[in-house]
């Protein structure tokens, strides 16, 4: 699919990557004026990754995202009232006010969840790899993760089964430069996290994290490998967060400029550029794709602050499923 | 599984265990047992024996050695429909993989509001006697039962070692079974068809009017020795065995401790912190507070790690005769 | 290190430890700091802040984010001279690195009859309060004090910050250091030069006569706020902060029982299987036992993972006012 | 060090491979008497790799070792006495029988101990590494493992903290084909163990390890460049276990043909032949390194049983260094 000449693949994307920013810059506000609570993970100059990614999936496919997942969750298909109303601590929220920011999930579209553990969706990502074989299902299984989980033990566990059991995984490698304050190039002596896979046996490519096309063309043959039944890829999706790493980061480790560079290859800006130059959409409908994100994003604020708290009665009933017990 | 009757035959602890896990499988093709050394091995302990045969390597898959992402592969399988069945090769393992157990496992249906389940059964050995000291030795129960989200069962007996796989399994949360490695080879009588135990349920071992002891693991036999020659002494004891520690059936431990007036709480693992730590605490904020008529004892093993040496071993964890000489006292003092 | 006479200012909880970080590197060479976001980050609570600065990038080192390794790093450094304080970011991810812990720090001294030593000090912040939900909310203090080897302490005020964790770094075994989020920014008087305050001494933070709390974490502030308002009602509370969880001081705990009768046992920590338990053990079976007017009653967390809502976190766990009103209906209805 | 061409070398060489021989073969007689305890893990077949191993390594030099670790102990310099007094449950032991075979180690000679944990030693030689360093010791560590242990995250996590710190360590594995009884083929999809290597950017080679020579040149190498502060290095030294993984192996996951080929390979052997042939050594002078290694053990396992068993009530406050608490 080349999401820059098929119009209604750029309207997509586009769409996609406009209700990110905007999801973000709306959460950012909210948090900064004191009406969202606990700690958020921004994903503005990364809207690339979800966005190309998830294009390449298909119903029935399923991800797992980490803390942050709000692209992931918007890419992959979620109701932005709903994830803004978990974010807001509502009873109507994805996960009625238990989960928030980092739990975030709309099950019902495959998202098997956020995750607050760096590399913790890797081997549950395995596993869902797993059932979709035995079950003899059609399906992919998609595991983001960043750069930092690279390093942890679960990622080469959870890496290495679906490796040796051809497993119908693909594993995104969101390469933000830092793990939250650690370079890239002091927590790994390779040049390219790809390089990687050759570990395990398993192709590894890496891409321009800023450009959705590329990282759909990348996720797109690794599915079908996958669906081929030939086995897990490791794709690594270059790219940069704007934001600090969360509420706490004073942004020490990483210079103005540095930040600045990237801001200037804006995934959203450059993919405009290219559907405007190609002629594949006029300005009139980058204006309304951009409006459209807006407007979703407001009326998904608005529809989440009407909602009832979420309700601390029920708490203990929670735990188990099955009932109580 | 077409009879009607339901017969009971003699099997061993690991054969019960085995009889479970095939009629699972038989029932149900979501079921499935994945595993180090499950397969062509059978199992370190030989509990899986002879299933690679019967349900072939997919169903019963071995894995290379990295326990955390093999519990992460259940979550994962569970999470997209699976029934799996993970065993880990000696509990202590459960260390590696703890953050799949305790952050992932045993909460993602309450993090995600109840939109998932997490229908999955870890199968590990614990507890000491074999001689392959510190790090294959411990009993972890204790840090299990504190996880919010995950329940936990220690079958002490071979039918319930099949009663409460069985009831495991059927279960849509985590269920943590801790079987022992002792007992593996222990012969009981076992149903054929049914005999599910339902989680929950303590069983009331034995019936006395001088003291409770509560008991868990192989600690539920030595307790019955124990019982047997306090008999003999003119003592009379109650013998509770929780079977599922979360969620614990306390109403029963209440009960027994109220009819006798004194508790006797039996472990193997060390005590500071150990899961009779919990049923001393219950008992001592319920109706039976009333009825005490001594302190509540426990006797755990040494507040040490699990020595090599077979002398040292011994001493470490409690043996019949300090159960005896503890009851004794208990009662004789008070 | 020169001046003679201690002079005590006022600082944060994060600033003492942080001193006595900087003190204890001074002191010793082979002491340094290692983990996730120390150094030019200045740690996620900042409570490294500028040591990078002072120590350089070798003493006071950032790592990939990898707590297994991190920690079984800190082990090997000790086992080979050094004096490593790893910190890991969240409480939460010590379940990662629960092998190095539990199977290797705590237990290679014994393993290896006493030939070795690991004096390493792992510090991590747990506990709710902060909306970070389930996976970084836990009070995993019960987990540890369940190992035998670990010597365990939560600091529950800004002077104890310091002083708890320099005799911690002294101290020739693995030693979890579990500081709380919510105390990071509360400030205090600490001692300027020495200060540090031995393993094992529980503090009687204030002295009643109707009911003694045993509290932990930042649950002793909130003991303490509601021992002045049970005051106001008539109601005299002690207050007994335990400090050093292992080992534990049980004696001071076993006295303040004895001399009011009633025992208020407080944790942020999930009820079941949790710290309190320990505590309700050892009274329940202590000269104490005998002068008990009362259950010996723990007030708890809930038995639920740490939700995100904030209206849904303080409901998990106590707070002032369930502390003032269960301390009422135990000394009012008994 | 060229050990079949300098008789001394050649001596050491092949009197602590039959030592190793002749000690595990004590151990499987005595244990399969009754008079042992717990379970063992022997190392025959496999003694050409830490006797190669350790060759290359100096005083002050420190290993970490496995549940396979007697020949680790050996080569490092262990008494063996004291050895077997550990595995005859005696107050002489070196762990005064509180560890057993599994926790069996010198401390003195640099040996951080066996481990019951598969790769539980890996990050502990990463850790013992960074010591060295910060101390500016001259000294490397050496790190055994299993094929199988290269799975786990604690291997991952260790091994990559090693590489970007450039540590002075040599990871050794010893790949004798089954982590227990699972194959080398079905636990990974590489070829050759030693490929890993390139994920954390460190060399990586394959040797002969049923070949003290060559593993002896391998890690000479790799500790030469650990001492000159260029980092870590990986050696995969393929051999082959003879007995079963421990003593509830039925060895249902391998071939009979298989076992004899590599019995057939016998290290010891081989190596004799070599040093025969090269003229080095006479047919007198391995008899005598035979009748030594024989000598040897006898003389351990009489001094261990003299010795008293360990004694019971001192456990307690065995458990906390500086004095019970
Ligand atoms: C196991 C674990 N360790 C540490 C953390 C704390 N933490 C949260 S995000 C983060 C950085 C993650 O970096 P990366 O994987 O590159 O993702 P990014 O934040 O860049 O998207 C850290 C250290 C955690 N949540 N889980
Ligand atoms: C963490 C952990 N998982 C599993 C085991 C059980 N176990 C002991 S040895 C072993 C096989 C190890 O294989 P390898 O590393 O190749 O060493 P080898 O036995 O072949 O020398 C297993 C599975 C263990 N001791 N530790
Ligand atoms: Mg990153
Ligand atoms: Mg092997």
């Amino acid at each position: 699919m080349d999401l820059t000449k098929d119009a209604e693949a750029a309207q997509s994307a586009l769409r996609t990557m406009w209700t990110i920013r905007r999801f973000e810059e709306a959460v950012d506000d909210l948090f900064g004026r004191g009406l969202m609570h606990g700690t958020m993970h921004l994903s503005i100059g990364q809207e690339a990754v979800p966005t190309g990614a998830c294009l390449a999936l298909a119903d029935g496919d399923y991800i797992t995202s980490t803390h942050r997942g709000h692209g992931h969750c918007i890419a992959k298909g979620a109701k932005l009232d709903r994830m803004m109303a978990e974010l807001l601590a509502k009873e109507t929220g994805y996960c009625r006010g238990r989960g928030g920011s980092m739990h975030i999930a709309d099950v019902a579209t495959g998202n098997l969840g956020a995750n607050g553990i760096v590399a913790g969706g890797v081997p549950i990502a395995a596993g869902a790899g797993l059932a979709v074989r035995m079950r003899r299902q059609p399906h992919a299984v998609l595991s983001f993760f960043g750069d930092g989980a690279v390093n942890e033990g679960a990622w080469h566990e959870g890496v290495n089964l679906a490796a040796i059991w051809d497993l119908p995984v693909v594993f995104v490698c969101e390469n933000n430069h830092y793990g939250m304050s650690m370079a890239v190039n002091k927590a790994f002596r390779v040049e390219r996290l790809a390089e990687r896979a050759k570990a395990y046996g398993i192709p590894g490519v890496t891409v321009d994290g800023n450009d959705p096309q590329a990282v759909h063309d990348a996720v797109a043959e690794a599915v079908e490998r996958a669906r081929a039944g030939r086995g897990p890829s490791l794709i690594e999706a270059v790219t940069y967060r704007w934001k600090g790493h969360s509420k706490s980061d004073k942004n020490l480790y990483r210079s103005r400029e540095e930040i600045d560079s990237w801001r200037e290859r804006d995934p959203i800006t450059l993919f405009e550029a290219a559907v405007l130059g190609s002629g594949t959409l006029a300005e009139a409908e980058l204006e309304r794709c951009r409006d459209e994100a807006r407007d979703a994003v407001r009326d998904a604020i608005r529809t989440a602050n009407a909602a009832p708290d979420a309700a601390a009665d029920e708490l203990a009933s929670a735990v188990y499923a099955g009932g109580p017990s | 599984m077409t009879s009607t009757v339901d017969t009971v035959r003699e099997l061993t602890y690991a054969e019960a265990i085995r009889e479970a896990l095939a009629q699972a499988m038989e029932a149900d093709e979501r079921v499935f047992l994945f595993g180090e050394d499950v397969g062509i091995y059978g199992g370190a302990f030989g509990v899986t024996g002879d299933l690679v045969h019967r349900f072939g390597t997919e169903r019963v898959r071995d894995t290379p050695i990295s326990e955390l992402g093999i519990v992460g592969a259940a979550v994962g399988a569970a999470l997209a429909g699976m029934r799996p069945i993970v065993e880990i090769q000696f509990s202590d393992f459960t260390a590696q993989a703890m953050d799949q157990i305790a952050n992932q496992a045993a909460k993602i249906h309450f993090m995600l509001g109840g939109a998932a389940e997490v229908p999955m059964v870890l199968r590990a050995p614990g507890g000491s006697g074999t001689g392959a000291a510190a790090q294959h030795s411990q009993s972890l129960e204790a840090w299990f039962a504190h996880v919010p989200g995950l329940k936990v069962v220690m079958p002490a007996t071979v039918a319930d070692a099949k009663g409460l796989l069985l009831a495991a399994i059927d279960d849509p949360n985590p269920v943590v079974v801790l079987e022992h490695k002792l007992l593996y080879k222990q012969s009981g009588q076992v149903p054929a068809d049914s005999g599910r135990v339902p989680l929950g349920e303590a069983a009331i071992r034995r019936e006395g009017t001088d003291l409770t002891m509560v008991a868990t693991g192989v600690m539920v036999s030595r307790a019955l020795e124990a019982a047997d020659q306090l008999a003999a002494d003119g003592i009379s004891a109650t013998v509770v065995d929780p079977r599922t520690l979360k969620p614990l059936d306390s109403g029963s431990i209440v009960d027994a401790v109220v009819a006798t007036g004194r508790a006797l709480l039996v472990q193997e693992a060390p005590r500071s912190g150990g899961f009779m730590a919990e049923v001393a605490a219950l008992i001592g904020d319920s109706p039976a507070f009333g009825y005490l008529r001594a302190p509540i004892r426990r006797l755990c093993g040494l507040d040490v790690p699990i020595p090599y040496a077979p002398q040292l071993e011994r001493a470490a964890v409690p043996q019949v005769p300090d159960i005896v000489a503890e009851a004794t006292r208990l009662v004789r003092e008070w």
